[in-house]
């Protein structure tokens, strides 16, 4: 497999944006989307690639790749900071996600984007490689780089191309996150810092550090550790009550970037969650598992109660997107497989359903130009096909058997209810369980309340013209349905590429 | 009594506060300069005394507070300057009326 | 036969394929002809039927049958949830009152919705129906049953919706998938419940995770390991599930609403078999009730209750579809009772029976209701026996089969009373005989009111198809003749009865009370049906003395209860306005003031920092001075505090 | 002989720039107005020779010469290198600038290349005298420059409120060496850290230190002797402000950390003040300049704030903080010299300076804001500049030191997100605002301002990828200083 390397996939983008941008490429609109999505196409194809030669069963990190510079072992020598990147279980499939969502969200953009077409366009492109950068990094100070890097794109994506008061969601957006990683950084240097006294080198390789700990912490400090990297995905995830940018950020993107952020940023927190305060903080992780638990099941009550009484449609998607990502953290606190497996899977399926969401509301935005409920009904009668998408996404998204949310769900209860990671807590892990499920039927609540509004009932007299979806955002739509259909009724297919990753994790926490 | 370093370093900090007093409160701004003159000269004492009971050797205090005085001189020939031209600007050599620039 | 068994999975696979070939083929218009989607739909469900009767004949022949097969559907950890089926003759009874009833009311459909433009949708949902339905039948498991019940539920919100153009058709979908959630929230609940306390059994002795066949063992294990309180709290949530879906009291109201939907659809679904899936529910489910006897009477009350309250609702009822649906729920607490006082196949038998029968009155009804252009109010009906005799006789057929009068209703519900008046259950009795009563009445009162008397309405009556009227006529027959069949008195000719024959391990094989119950069933039957020819039989009413307007009078309250359906709807809208929209406005305003706010304080704060600090930058150099050589004074204490320290 | 040797290899620099002064000064008198021009090509082969010539200096070894108030090492070299860098960067921004200089071009070109001398002369001092007269030399000529707009009243302020302020900290600077010299009875460093290696230091010891330093807090516009720097840099000419902000504080900092060394081996108490202090620049920096709309005076208090990061990294007194202030200084001289050069090429041609004067700027402009923006990007440390790196290798430092020091880093670390928000408003201004209609396009064609811009960066950038070479050069002028404060044998490499 020497045609596979994760250099390309990850630099790739970086460089195609350069393309575009550069004065000699055309200021074609046609041509520059054209471009853009070709490409994002071959990407997605080659990620594919990198997961059909994945093997599932090798613990550890696959198709790794270090650069080097000036003749160092490492790319920053004197720190021990190396440009090393691989691929493991939890990290292939977000890596595909990844690209999936990105030529879907570079489909959905011909409409949604009428202008600075280059730049929208190559900044789309910066953004994939910070993301395929810090779900495949190996290294501490890698993934914080890309971590930040990821602002800049999205910064400039919501503030030049949103809507409202879109300056000040994308600087909420930008500080706020930028706040939580400073606590990440603490905790990354820390984790050097307590390596370094005990070995006398200097490292941030995440291996090093996850498999080969030779080093201790003292407890507090691990502690602090755990809350560092803890607060950080706890802003990206969004936990509440740190959410508040991610309702104003998702109501002023523009409906690409909305997919995209929904779709795969929010994972980030959840990806670093499994990735560091669980694979690397193991001991720690044991004992904020009451913590993490009572805050996602916060989140799932909390923010489907909000989404309750929304007036706008893309908040209450927004608030959806709030609790469905409590359940990842319900999930990892249960502290066994199908508990962390479920997490891993509620992120996938959420992904693609609330980048669907996203793209939905969207659609209706741009030929209605309103998201207000009151002003919108009965929408079912002159775009059908809008319809039944978004019934699909919205059955999905409340956890319908055999599409793609009603296994992670499946595997989050279980593994919550049947886990014992609350033991000597007040409440028991069944009793948070039940209250975390309280949320079947808060959920159905608002999502078909939304349908009901927007699409069923009687239609405004001004909506009679309105067009049904254009070739490209059903075709968008229907690349996303294949998967939450396919994987619904076929979980394994997903599940089958991190269990065994999984596996080992949780051997490390049960012994 | 003989005056013993104590003294000195006494008169020179009193003049250092006198100087700086100067500094603070005078609106004029020929004063303000005058002032800085004392500080310097206060720092002057403190290095003539300083030689005197600390470094008898080489005396290298005296030789600093000469290049000190050279430098003041330097110094408020070019603060002299920069009010003319300030002067010429808006006639006025009351420090309260060059705060165009704050915030 | 064996390959009938063998190949059981057909019976579900047909419809899933017909929905998808519906489905590709209408989303890239492949087609346009109505026959084809018909035709998807018809075929496989005709398919289906035709296992599903060499299935039951296997069975009936071999009474042990029980076959299972199971694939790994899901594995995480000891997460090891399946999927499969299972044959035993508790599901062959099933399979072939779906295939059968689906089959006709397939046919039937095409003739009611043959002018709607949602044609092919309609058969695409009602196939993905079919195969949801079957599906849940032929599972082995309680997770597989909780996939498919979910799925049911979505079909059925899907057809409720079906006009989502007309507000209340959207808002009661919407109702009845939420009120079913909250059963599907109770039953998840239960069931992670019941696995969590067997659960090491399970994972070291079992390979298919809630199987139903060792679910007896497992609730034993779950009873001894969590206690009677716990278990009972389980068992209810379990309970749950079959509440919503089997409209009983307290989530008995979405029921009515969910009228809304096309006719064959309230006929299919809402009467016939997905409303009864609570029931075959609380049958697989029953090894784990039986342990706890507090959760069988809750179960008996609930199902006596849900018996008695829709029934005196429906006396009132004008809209002749909300009348059958509240008969629909009398008849489903019927059942329920049964099953809470242990006449386990009493309530499966008139489960049985009540299928044929009530989703024959529905189709008659939907046959008149096309007939007169929509019009569902029975005020505006009568005398329709002369325009459409077959519909009128097929509808008393069904009205005498519900009422208990000598055709199937009777067997069955003679069943569930005997087996009460064994079980000593005196209170139960009685409430199940006044529902017996009413039920007779409101029957034959919505039978006078529609088909008997003067036509009062306005609308251009047109005569219904054949395509309408044929699935009624081969309804008939087993609405007739059913109960009689399966009633143990052809045992010499070789067919059991039919507690005998669903599952021999429970049947209570309890004496009848001798001949005094039926006749007296028959008797409240027979005055139930002259009460209601009294007020409402043109024939009858020179009876109709002023005494009964005065007790009309008189109990006016009552009719204002009944009328109004008990205030369920208006406490459940109260529950919502007052109690989950407040709470959720006021966290949704805590959130944007609150926790935003602070968010925001933050912020804004920073910035007037930054603003008073400017107030030192006056431009003035003294205030500088001052300022530098202050703090600068202060810094050097800090030094020297530190030294001292 | 021995003269001439030590100024091959140690003073080099020092002397091309003196030569070049003497020919500037020549020609001052003998070119007529429209011919000084000229002056600008003569000082700045002048710069670019010197620099040169620093290749040619011993970088291994330890020089001193003059009666030992002059050392030449590894630090000091590199340190007169940045400062040479900055000011060739500062005189190509007076290419078009110029003009406002009427018939006194040349004086200028004159002002700048003293003021330079006077800062690598800082850089290499090692007596008291010495530092000194450098540093006034630096100081006093910064004064004539900010005023050099004669008939411009802010110019005129903005000198007068310098001269003044300056006036008063190099006294108390004065006071502060006076004690240093009668405590320890010497004026030459290695004598004083030779005197604390004998003794062990005392309060008044300390006290002397602090007082010291608070000259070197002006030059670098430290807490709290910061609030001349907005004015200054607001009413000074643009080179001047530019210059300020790089050249001068790179000298400032070149001479602070050679004091702070002298509290390597005391006390923690000067490192805890010295921390307060940072500490507080960079929040009292940050903070003013939250609310800013003019660019200058944005960046007159992002510079103060990021003195305070460089300040965090002497505060630690060790080899480790002291590489990380080195690199950062590094990193916060390319990045600024960028964005003043960006600032300069804007209010040449605009004569504008607000905020809001740059709305837009990014559609019209597109080279010019995307360069513009990496340079500040790279100033709030956001990947993949050579600010993040350096920001990163800073709180390694600090974190390296140990728990002692967290109160450093948490305060730290928060006062990089209002750093971000400032930073940011100016970046939105350009990219998101819009702008009006008939907003100014600026000349933006390939000339030696622009390839300058762009040169820099390109640099911000690249010095974030190859970061290995300038760490490494960062902790040996680290290890130098180390060396030469704890009087250890030193250990050439």
């Amino acid at each position: 497999m020497e045609f596979l390397s994760l250099n390309i996939l990850i630099f790739a983008p970086l460089i195609v944006a350069g393309i575009i941008l550069s004065p000699l490429f055309p200021n074609d609109e046609i041509i520059v989307r054209r471009f853009a999505k070709g490409f994002a196409g071959l990407l997605f194809i080659y990620s594919i690639l990198f997961m059909i030669f994945f093997k599932p069963h090798e613990v550890g990190y696959q198709f790794k790749e270090n650069i080097k510079l000036f003749s160092d072992a490492n790319w920053i020598e004197p720190l021990g900071i190396s440009l090393s990147f691989g691929v493991d279980g939890i990290s292939i499939i977000l890596v595909v996600l990844t690209t999936f969502l990105v030529m879907l969200a570079l489909i959905a953009s011909k409409k949604a984007i009428t202008t600075k077409h280059k730049l929208y366009y190559s900044l789309i492109l910066v953004l994939t490689t910070a993301i395929l950068g810090m779900v495949t990094s190996r290294d501490l100070f890698l993934f914080f780089l890309f971590w930040e890097l990821e602002l800049i794109p999205m910064y400039f994506l919501i503030s030049i191309w949103g809507t409202g008061k879109k300056e000040y969601s994308a600087m909420k957006f930008f500080l706020y996150t930028f706040f939580g990683s400073l606590f990440m950084l603490a905790g990354i240097l820390a984790l050097n810092y307590f390596h370094v006294i005990n070995t006398g080198v200097s490292t941030f390789s995440i291996e090093t550090l996850t498999y080969s700990r030779h080093y201790d912490i003292p407890f507090m400090f691990e502690a602090l550790i755990f809350f560092g990297f803890f607060i950080a995905f706890a802003v990206k995830l969004p936990i509440v009550p740190l959410h508040t940018w991610l309702p104003n950020a998702h109501v002023d993107a523009p409906t690409p970037v909305s997919m995209l952020l929904a779709g795969i940023l929010l994972k980030m927190g959840g990806y670093g969650l499994i990735r560091f305060n669980t694979q690397m903080l193991p001991e720690m992780i044991k004992i904020f598992a009451p913590i993490l638990i009572v805050l996602g099941v916060i989140n799932i009550i909390y923010a489907a109660f909000v989404a309750l009484v929304q007036k706008d449609l893309k908040l209450l998607v927004a608030y959806s997107s709030i609790s469905h990502m409590g359940f990842v953290l319900l999930g990892l606190g249960a502290l066994n497989v199908a508990g962390i497996s479920g997490a891993m899977f509620q992120m996938i399926a959420h992904g693609l359903i609330s980048a669907g969401l996203f793209l939905v509301v969207g659609v209706i935005y741009l030929r209605t130009k309103t998201r207000t409920f009151s002003q919108l009904g009965g929408l079912g009668q002159v775009m059908p096909k809008a319809f039944y998408f978004t019934m699909l996404l919205a059955l999905a998204s409340l956890g319908l058997p055999l599409l793609i949310g009603f296994a992670a769900e499946v595997m989050i209860f279980y593994g919550a209810f049947t886990s014992d990671s609350l033991e000597g807590f007040v409440l028991s892990n069944q009793v948070m369980t039940g209250l975390a499920a309280i949320s079947i039927i808060i959920t159905a609540a608002y999502l078909l309340w939304m349908l009901q509004k927007v699409f069923m009932g009687n239609m405004f007299e001004k909506w009679q013209k309105t067009s049904d979806l254009t070739p490209h955002e059903a075709i968008a739509l229907t690349f996303l349905s294949i998967p939450i259909v396919l994987f619904g009724l076929y979980p394994e297919g997903i599940t089958s590429l991190f269990l065994p990753f999984v596996d080992n994790l949780v051997s490390h926490f049960t012994l | 009594m003989e005056l013993g370093l104590a003294h000195y370093l006494t008169l020179a900090a009193i003049l250092f506060c006198t100087g700086i007093l100067g500094l603070i409160i005078s609106r004029n701004i020929v004063k303000i300069l005058i002032s800085i003159e004392i500080l310097l000269n206060a720092v002057n004492i403190n290095f003539a005394a300083f030689a005197n009971f600390a470094d008898l050797d080489e005396a290298k205090g005296q030789i600093f507070a000469i290049f000190i005085m050279a430098i003041a001189a330097a110094e408020i020939a070019l603060g002299l300057a920069i009010l003319i031209a300030c002067y010429r600007n808006r006639h006025s050599v009351d420090i309260e009326d060059y705060t165009s620039l704050k915030g | 036969m064996e390959f009938f068994i063998n190949n059981v999975w057909v019976i579900p696979a047909l419809p899933l394929w017909g929905f998808l070939l519906i489905l590709f083929g209408r989303a890239f218009n492949f087609y346009q002809n109505k026959y084809i989607s018909l035709a998807l739909t018809v075929g496989s469900t005709f398919i289906g039927f035709i296992f599903s009767i060499f299935i039951l004949l296997y069975c009936i022949n071999n009474p042990e049958t029980n076959t299972r097969y199971n694939i790994l559907w899901l594995d995480a950890g000891n997460l090891k949830f399946s999927v499969g089926w299972l044959v035993d003759n508790l599901a062959a009874m099933m399979l072939v009152v779906v295939t059968s009833i689906s089959l006709l009311i397939q046919i039937y459909s095409h003739g009611y919705m043959e002018q709607d433009k949602g044609y092919h949708r309609f058969f695409a949902y009602l196939v993905l129906f079919n195969f949801s339905m079957l599906a849940l039948v032929l599972s082995t498991n309680l997770f597989q049953t909780y996939i498919f019940w979910e799925l049911v539920g979505v079909s059925s919100y899907l057809l409720i919706g079906f006009w989502f153009d007309r507000p209340s058709a959207a808002q009661a979908a919407k109702k009845a998938f939420i009120i079913n959630r909250i059963g599907d929230f109770g039953l998840l609940v239960g069931t992670l419940a019941l696995l969590f306390y067997s659960l090491n059994w399970w994972t070291s002795t079992q390979n298919v995770l809630l199987e139903f066949a060792t679910l007896g063992q497992a609730g034993s294990l779950a009873l001894a390991n969590a206690g009677p309180v716990l278990f009972g709290l389980l068992a209810i949530g379990l309970l749950l599930g079959p509440i919503a879906k089997s409209a009983q009291i307290p989530l008995h109201t979405w029921l009515a609403d969910a009228m809304e939907g096309p006719t064959p659809i309230s006929a299919l679904i809402h009467a016939a078999t997905m409303v009864a899936a609570g029931v075959y529910l609380i049958a697989r489910l029953y090894p784990v009730f039986e342990l706890s006897t507090q959760v069988m009477t809750i179960m008996a009350w609930v199902g006596a209750i849900t018996a008695f309250i829709p029934a005196t609702i429906a006396i009132t009822q004008t809209d002749i579809k909300k009348c059958l649906a509240y008969s629909t729920c009398s008849q489903l607490g019927y059942m329920v009772l049964a099953m809470g006082i242990g006449a386990y196949s009493a309530g499966l038998f008139h489960l049985m029976t009540h299928a044929y029968f009530k989703a024959m009155l529905f189709l008659c009804s939907g046959a008149v209701i096309h007939s007169l252009a929509d019009q569902q109010d029975m005020r505006y009906m009568g005398g329709l026996r002369k325009k459409m005799p077959t519909v009128a006789y097929t509808y008393l057929i069904g009205t005498l089969a519900i009422s208990g009068l000598l055709l199937s209703g009777f067997w069955s519900k003679e069943a569930i009373l005997s087996s009460l008046y064994t079980q000593g259950k005196g209170l139960l009795l009685v409430i199940a005989l006044i529902t017996a009563f009413m039920t007779t009445y409101y029957m034959f009162r919505s039978y006078f009111m529609t088909f008997e008397g003067e036509y009062r309405g306005k609308a251009h009556f047109h005569k219904p198809s054949k395509v309408m009227t044929v699935p009624l006529i081969v309804l008939a027959i087993p609405s007739a003749i059913i109960g009689f069949l399966f009633s143990g008195s052809l045992k010499s000719i070789g067919i059991e009865s039919f507690d005998r024959f669903v599952f021999n391990v429970h049947a209570i094989h309890g004496d009848h009370g001798g001949l005094f119950l039926p006749i007296c069933s028959l008797i409240i039957a027979l005055l139930g049906f002259l009460l209601a020819g009294v007020i409402y039989w043109d024939k009858l009413t020179s009876l109709y003395c002023s005494c009964f307007k005065n007790i009309q009078k008189q109990i006016t309250p009552l009719y204002k209860l009944s009328i109004n359906k008990w205030y369920f709807d208006d406490f459940n809208n109260l529950l919502i306005k007052y109690l989950i929209l407040p709470i959720s406005e006021f966290l949704s305003i805590f959130d944007k003031y609150v926790i935003d706010g602070l968010v925001n304080l933050c912020g804004l704060s920073t910035l007037y920092k930054g603003k008073a600090l400017s107030l030192l930058q006056n431009g003035n150099v003294q205030t500088y001075l001052v300022t530098a050589l202050l703090s600068f004074v202060a810094i050097i204490m800090v030094m020297i505090l530190i030294y001292i320290v | 002989m021995d003269f001439l040797l030590d100024i091959k290899t140690a003073m080099l620099p020092e002397v091309i720039i003196t030569f070049t002064i003497l020919v500037c000064s020549v020609l001052c008198f003998m070119l007529k107005q429209e011919k000084q021009k000229f002056i600008y090509f003569i000082s700045l082969l002048g710069v670019i020779i010197s620099l040169i010539s620093i290749n040619l200096l011993a970088a291994n070894k330890i020089f001193t010469g003059f009666y030992n108030s002059f050392s030449s090492d590894f630090f000091s070299i590199l340190m007169r290198f940045l400062i040479l860098s900055g000011t060739l960067f500062v005189i190509v921004m007076t290419k078009d600038y110029s003009f406002k200089f009427k018939h006194r071009q040349g004086e200028f070109y004159l002002l700048i290349l003293i003021a330079t001398l006077g800062g690598l002369l800082l850089s290499g001092a090692n007596d008291l005298i010495m530092i000194f007269i450098a540093l006034e030399t630096l100081s006093l000529l910064s004064y004539a420059l900010s005023g050099f707009l004669k008939k411009d009243k802010a110019s005129n302020e903005a000198a007068l409120k310098y001269l003044i302020f300056g006036g008063a900290s190099s006294a108390v600077m004065l006071y502060g060496f006076s004690f240093l010299y009668g405590i320890t009875g010497h004026t030459n460093l290695t004598e004083i850290i030779a005197y604390l290696t004998n003794n062990s230091s005392n309060m008044m010891f300390s006290f002397a230190l602090l007082l010291t330093i608070a000259g070197f807090l002006f030059k670098v516009a430290g807490f709290p002797f910061h609030s001349w720097a907005p004015d200054v840099y607001e009413g000074a000419p643009v080179p001047v402000a530019a210059f300020l902000s790089t050249v001068s504080k790179v000298a400032g900092f070149a001479i602070l950390i050679k004091f702070i060394g002298l509290a390597f081996n005391n006390t923690e108490a000067i490192g805890i003040t010295l921390g307060l202090v940072a500490l507080l620049t960079i929040t009292v920096g940050n903070f003013m300049a939250l609310n800013q709309v003019n660019i200058k005076r944005l960046m007159a208090y992002s510079s103060i704030s990021q003195a305070g990061f460089v300040l965090i990294g002497f505060a630690l007194l060790s080899y480790m903080g002291t590489s990380g202030a080195v690199y950062y200084l590094i990193s916060y001289l390319v990045a600024n010299l960028g964005a003043w050069l960006a600032i300069t090429i804007f209010d040449t041609q605009t004569n504008k300076s607000l905020i809001s004067d740059l709305n837009g700027i990014a559609y019209r402009n597109p080279y010019f804001a995307t360069c513009f923006a990496v340079c500040l990007l790279s100033l709030a440390g956001i990947p993949v500049t050579v600010g993040f790196v350096a920001k990163f290798y800073l709180f390694h430092t600090i974190v390296q030191m140990g728990p002692a020091y967290l109160w450093l880093l948490i305060i730290a670390l928060l006062n990089t997100i209002l750093s971000l928000f400032y930073y940011l408003k100016v970046v939105k201004a350009m990219f998101v605002c819009k702008g009006a209609d008939n907003g100014s396009k600026l000349n933006f064609n390939i000339g030696v301002l622009s390839t300058s811009f762009v040169f820099l960066t390109v640099l911000v950038v690249v010095l974030g990828v190859f970061v290995s070479p300038f760490i490494n050069i960062a902790r040996y002028s680290a290890v130098v200083i180390d060396n030469a404060n704890t009087s250890a044998p030193v250990s050439v490499k």
